[in-house]
């Protein structure tokens, strides 16, 4: 499959409130060179907890915010220093779906009028909006309500309409589910799915429900402290993570079957604050595997085989996984039976 | 306590600005000679005082003087009556601080329980009683109420004088009328703050711990409802200076604001900058307290995020 | 049984509007050392439920109907002082928010220490090194010093570790963990979940754990209470009800959840949504989207029988 | 949600804020309904002020000197009001001196809604040192009581018209400021505003067509709390000697003149002072009204 978007070494530091006339504002970087690609029609998913900088990745990928660092490349073209007038262009091809649907859309407009708005600001013919509407069911005497008027599902549906109406090639769903009940995410997360089919749309999906991301995803890419820690093929990333940090991720994760109840495994320790990051390997201090290079120096994401990590102890862990403290997923499974 | 010299610094900053602001004012709108001293003077006696002030030197060095004589008290003659001018308006000082002392005292003694008695029981009776009051407390106009309190209480009623000083007698209206429209003011900001804090998470948590409503309300929600009505309060001292100007010309009360008046009237300038000098350094002083009060009632400025996780 | 409630009926009185039930009809028991899980979508009741058996319902609400039985006594027919003496002694809550539940301007000390002195009738002296010795069992590290701190200066994490220290301040009997875990990320949530299962074992309370995650109820109930719409629509045993939802919402939520560990080529959905709690529909509410319906489904709400409230599972048994 | 829920829903663009007013008129309050009406018939006066007077306002008639008003003792139908020392008709100057003072403070309250929304939307849009800038001279306007700023200007600059009318303008700016800045930036920040960037939009777009039209209830409701301390500015001023001066006139200058009259001819000070008084709190009742239904987070 040809690569539609390609990130490269995508950095982006924020300012923290000055503390005081005469000292240096405070600089953290909430992605810190992060490299990834998205084949044309696959769904690239963004795992990671809250502060890892997923959010802020998906706003660089989209060019609503500028780079500190770095670059995005769409079908092989750069997106990184091109006019406003263009990137305006540009996002016809490319668009965010957002978490809080109610705060991104417009109180005072129509469900129709919020549709429309893309169109109307590209010159484009009205009439795409009943397209839209249609494909996400909120057709006919629905799309003459107002934002308040409707439910959270509904809501989601209205951004994904207006995310789709200049029939886009590349859609970030930032989140599109979490603030949504069990019932109504599966509704959600199945148009999502039909759309993707049914228009050939790409997509990088970031959450971070594990349930969900293997759910919707071909690939996996997992973020911790603005770094992405792993990269991998769905199927191979569930059966068999590779970085500790995923493994412990995937191990925290309650399995909604009693019979498997995990003994508590659990990571140790709180995030680190992502203002001050530790050194070397960002998630050394809560790894049960760190040794002193680890301390010292950041690894780098190497390639096994399809996919990739950024750990100095791969190698050992896989020698010998008895010794260390986070067991295989294959050694956890029968130790975690509940007797 | 990193946040102490930075305040001391911002503090120090608005001075400078203030008096380069009045320095530059003085001399962009003319002679200051010519300005500080009365019209109808002679040319001889203009030259003099030309000299006399340094007003043929180089600006910068007019400037450094300017200050120095600040430093020193020395803000000029008033030329109205040839006194002094720091003299004339130090004077002043204690009469105007003791009606805005009383003022705001009565404000805060009203104004508080007031505002959170409204909010404890929001939507009652009390509430819309209290509610009502204040806003027809702070739409009446101060020169207003004190017109209606002279021709009630002093002209019917005979109960209190109309205006001077003497006696404690004569600072009753004058206090009510300076005090009433800030007690208004004082008791909605308390009821929306305490409003706020009441539906707070954490007073929850003090409900499912047990406690009663009283050490509910004095230990939990004061203490949070207070800091942003302490901010409030920081700027109200100002407002409540630029009231009782129009106060004491109503009641005659020789104060600052009385003495301003005249002085504005009359152009005595170097009265007038002395004022603003002096006013400025009151509202700076009272900020840096409402900010040592700020940081003492809220932990989250005295002790920063330093040691904090996220 | 530490808590029996029966037949709980919360009523909302809304000025110049009727009145809403947005809890109806709910039987409940847990058992010292036991874990019940109360699981539903949003607005179903189960909040609700929650703040009315710690006594923390909003000032128009109140209990209509039903008994809750706190260690024999019922909750519901005490006059409101004792009650209120009661709950202070036996039950304690945790709720989602935890940094927003701390007082900013108090320490984290003294507020656990506050409890204590509430709950047990401490002095300040005692109460404090009571205080501090709770945060070393949640966990939190550097009691003595943590205790001189604001919440401001704790993470999120921690926040939740000191808001259970406060909880278990002075042995409760019962405790409401009300969507404890859920603003948590799942490293922290995976903490906090052991920690409370520990001190469960340990201090040997009765636990009452709200929850929409199916995936938290599974790793820590030991009984689970489904609801949907005010009512419970169905409650067993953690294994038996996993193992054979019985109720048709139950089992549409259990097929509509995307699981992490197993793949599902497509997501079974529940059509429609939740009905808004002054517009029920008459009979079960959950007909209107309920796939088996029959036409006794609209007429009449279907009675308790057996683990679940369901028309088809009566006419079947 | 559900207490909107009956609004109708229309097609096309409508503000909220206008929809919410509209629904609100059936249930309005009788002081609101009072206080709408007094402001009315003082909008009517400004409007049409000198051609409503049934005297000129200077025109002297000594042969009926301080007549009092109308249910009072020897008043007569020809003075309504009753009459000044100088035998000028009270109403008229009544109705003239409100016209002054109106006209005076819409314009100080609209020249200051602008200075300040132009400069919030700066500090917003600009980020930065405009936006330090413009914060710190917000702090320092907010700090200073602007009141006694303005007697010294007036002392420094002398007393007319542009000075006085440019001291009105920027008085309480730093209100407008605030909260527009505010208010842009958490638009922008989390809401809308980056989704309808995300769509393509220019910001020229964003802010006139989404970020205005919705910050405009927050900023109406600032007008009425603008309003009401503006006309006291302007009435303080004049009842000092300082603002408006003879032979002009306004409320202030009237209650300032007719203060040394207290024990002949109290009416003289009450009437333009029960006129300024009942300005300010129509408009602060009016004001209070219209923020608990545009402000969501004051209902429940």
């Amino acid at each position: 499959m040809p690569v539609l978007l390609e990130a490269e070494n995508l950095a982006r530091s924020f300012t923290l409130g000055r503390k005081g006339l005469f000292r240096p504002a405070r600089q953290f970087n909430a992605v810190d060179g992060v490299s990834l690609s998205v084949n044309r029609g696959e769904t690239l998913g963004i795992v990671g907890e809250s502060g890892c900088g997923k959010s802020t990745l998906s706003r660089l990928l989209l060019g609503l915010l500028p780079p500190s660092q770095g670059s995005v490349m769409l079908d092989g073209a750069e997106t990184t220093d091109v006019t406003p007038e263009e990137w305006r262009r540009l996002r016809q091809r490319m668009q965010l779906v957002f978490q809080d649907a109610a705060g991104s859309l417009d109180p005072r407009l129509t469900i129709r009028a919020q549709v429309e708005e893309p169109l109307r600001i590209h010159g484009l013919p009205l009439e795409m909006a009943d397209t839209a509407l249609d494909a996400v069911g909120l057709g006919g005497a629905m799309s003459a309500r107002y934002p308040h008027e409707m439910s959270g599902g509904q809501l989601q549906r209205v951004i994904i309409a207006r995310a789709l109406v200049m029939k886009p090639e590349f859609l970030v769903l930032d989140e599109p589910v979490s603030a949504l009940d069990v019932s109504i995410q599966a509704q959600i997360v199945n148009l999502l799915r039909d759309l993707q089919r049914e228009l050939g749309l790409t997509y990088v999906f970031v959450s971070h429900d594990l349930g969900i991301v293997r759910h919707v995803s071909d690939r996996v890419a997992v973020m911790y402290l603005g770094r992405i820690v792993e990269t991998a093929p769905k199927a191979e990333f569930y059966a068999k993570p590779l970085h500790p940090y995923s493994q412990l991720l995937l191990n925290s994760v309650p399995v909604p079957d009693p019979t498997r109840r995990k003994r508590a495994r659990i990571v140790p320790g709180d995030p680190p604050n992502p203002a001050d990051p530790p050194s070397g390997c960002r998630f050394h201090p809560r790894c049960p595997l760190a040794t002193k290079l680890c301390r010292e120096q950041a690894p780098e994401l190497r390639d096994f085989g399809g996919r990739q990590a950024a750990c100095h102890m791969i190698e050992t862990a896989r020698v010998a996984p008895k010794r260390a403290a986070v067991p295989t997923p294959d050694a956890r499974q029968e130790e975690e039976v509940f007797a | 306590m990193t946040w102490l010299p930075v305040r001391l610094a911002r503090a120090a900053l608005t001075m400078w600005l203030v008096v380069t602001f009045v320095f530059v004012v003085l001399r962009l709108t003319g002679d200051p000679a010519a300005i500080l001293l009365p019209d109808d003077i002679d040319a001889q006696t203009l030259a003099f005082y030309r000299e006399k002030w340094g007003l043929a030197d180089p600006l910068w060095q007019q400037y450094l003087k300017y200050w120095a004589g600040l430093l020193h008290g020395d803000f000029g003659i008033s030329f109205r009556n040839d006194m002094d001018a720091f003299a004339l308006v130090w004077e002043r000082v204690p009469k105007t601080a003791l009606l805005g002392g009383t003022a705001l005292g009565i404000a805060l003694f009203i104004g508080i329980p007031a505002g959170i008695l409204a909010a404890i029981w929001k939507d009652s009776w009390i509430d819309r009683t209290i509610m009502t009051s204040a806003v027809f407390g702070f739409s009446m106009p101060n020169f207003f109420l004190g017109i209606l309190l002279i021709l009630a209480f002093s002209l019917r009623l005979r109960w209190l004088p109309s205006s001077g000083s003497g006696t404690w007698a004569h600072l009753v209206l004058p206090a009510i009328t300076l005090g009433t429209g800030f007690a208004a003011q004082i008791a909605r900001y308390s009821r929306s703050s305490m409003i706020e804090v009441l539906s707070r998470a954490y007073m929850r948590t003090a409900s499912s711990k047990g406690t009663g409503p009283v050490r509910r309300v004095a230990l939990h929600a004061i203490p949070n409802a207070a800091v942003p009505v302490v901010t409030v309060l920081g700027i109200q001292v100002g407002q409540l200076l630029g009231w009782a100007v129009v106060t004491e010309t109503v009641f005659a009360w020789p104060g600052i604001g009385r003495l301003l008046t005249h002085s504005v009237a009359l152009r005595d300038l170097a009265v007038v900058q002395c004022i603003m000098i002096l006013l400025a350094l009151t509202m700076v002083t009272s900020n840096m307290i409402v900010d040592i009060l700020y940081g003492w009632l809220d932990p989250r400025v005295r002790v920063g995020a330093g040691t904090a996780q996220k | 049984m530490v808590l029996t409630v029966e037949n709980l009926e919360i009523t909302i009185d809304r000025p110049g509007r009727a009145p809403v039930r947005p809890v109806r009809d709910v039987s409940l028991s847990v058992a010292p050392g036991e874990t019940l899980a109360l699981v539903g979508e949003s607005g179903c009741g189960k909040s609700m439920t929650c703040l009315a058996l710690a006594g923390l319902l909003p000032r128009r609400g109140r209990i209509s109907a039903g008994a809750v039985q706190l260690e024999g006594t019922d909750l519901a027919r005490l006059p409101a002082r004792q009650a209120r003496q009661l709950r202070r002694k036996s039950v304690a809550s945790v709720f989602q928010d935890a940094t927003g539940g701390l007082n900013p301007v108090r320490t984290v000390g003294w507020q656990i220490a506050e409890a204590l002195r509430l709950r047990k009738g401490l002095t300040r002296l005692e109460a404090r090194a009571e205080a501090i010795r709770l945060m070393g069992m949640v966990g939190l590290p550097d009691p003595e010093r943590r205790a001189r701190e604001f919440p401001h200066q704790f993470s999120g994490g921690m926040n939740q570790r000191a808001m259970i220290a406060l909880a278990v301040a002075g042995n409760p009997r019962l405790l409401i963990a009300d969507e404890a875990t859920t603003a948590l990320d799942v490293t922290l949530q995976a903490q906090i979940l052991d920690l409370i299962g520990e001190l469960r074992d340990r201090l040997g309370m009765a636990v009452l754990f709200v929850t929409h995650d199916l995936g938290v109820v599974a790793q820590t109930a030991d009984k689970v209470a489904v609801m949907y719409a005010g009512r419970v629509v169905e409650a067993n045993n953690v294994r038996a009800l996993f193992a054979a939802p019985r109720h048709p919402y139950t089992r549409g939520l259990m097929s509509a959840l995307p699981r992490p560990d197993a793949d599902e080529e497509r997501l079974a959905t529940i059509a429609g949504h939740v009905p808004p709690i002054d517009k029920l529909p008459s009979g079960c509410a959950f007909a209107p989207r309920c796939a088996e319906a029959h036409a006794i489904c609209t007429s009449a709400a279907p009675a308790f029988t057996g683990s679940a409230a369901c028309h088809n599972l009566a006419a079947g048994a | 949600m559900t207490a909107e829920a009956n609004i109708p829903a229309r097609s096309r663009t409508i503000s909220r804020p206008f929809v919410w007013m509209l629904s609100g008129l059936r249930r309005m309050p009788l002081l609101v309904t009072l206080s709408i009406a007094f402001l009315t018939l003082m909008l009517v006066v400004t409007v049409f002020g000198r051609f409503l007077q049934p005297y000129a306002f200077e025109q002297i008639d000594l042969l009926a000197r301080m007549k009092p008003p109308a249910p009072l003792e020897g008043f007569t139908w020809t003075h309504p009001l009753g009459t000044d020392k100088l035998g000028r008709d009270l109403l008229s100057r009544l109705i003239v001196g409100a016209q002054t003072s109106m006209a005076l403070t819409l314009l100080g309250t609209v020249v200051g809604a602008i200075i300040g929304i132009t400069l919030g939307f700066v500090a917003a849009h600009k980020g930065r040192w405009w936006d330090e800038a413009i914060m710190a001279a917000v702090d320092f306007q907010a700090a200073m009581p602007w009141f006694i700023v303005a007697l010294a200007v007036l002392a420094f600059m002398g007393n007319s018209m542009i000075v006085f009318l440019m001291l009105m303008g920027l008085y309480g700016w730093e209100g407008y400021a605030r909260i527009t800045r505010g208010l842009v930036l958490s638009a922008r920040e989390q809401g809308y505003a980056l989704a309808v960037h995300g769509l393509g939009a220019t910001p020229r777009w964003i802010y006139l067509r989404h970020v205005l039209p919705n910050i405009a209830g927050p900023l109406l409701v600032q007008l009425t709390i603008n309003f009401p301390s503006t006309i006291l500015f302007e009435t303080s001023l004049s009842f000092l000697g300082l603002g408006i001066r003879p032979p002009m006139t306004s409320l202030g200058q009237m209650l300032g003149e007719g203060r040394d009259y207290l024990i002949s001819a109290w009416w003289l000070a009450v009437v333009p002072g029960t006129v300024i008084f009942l300005t300010t709190l129509s408009m602060s009742i009016l004001g209070d009204w219209l923020r608990a239904r545009l402000d969501p987070s004051l209902e429940n």
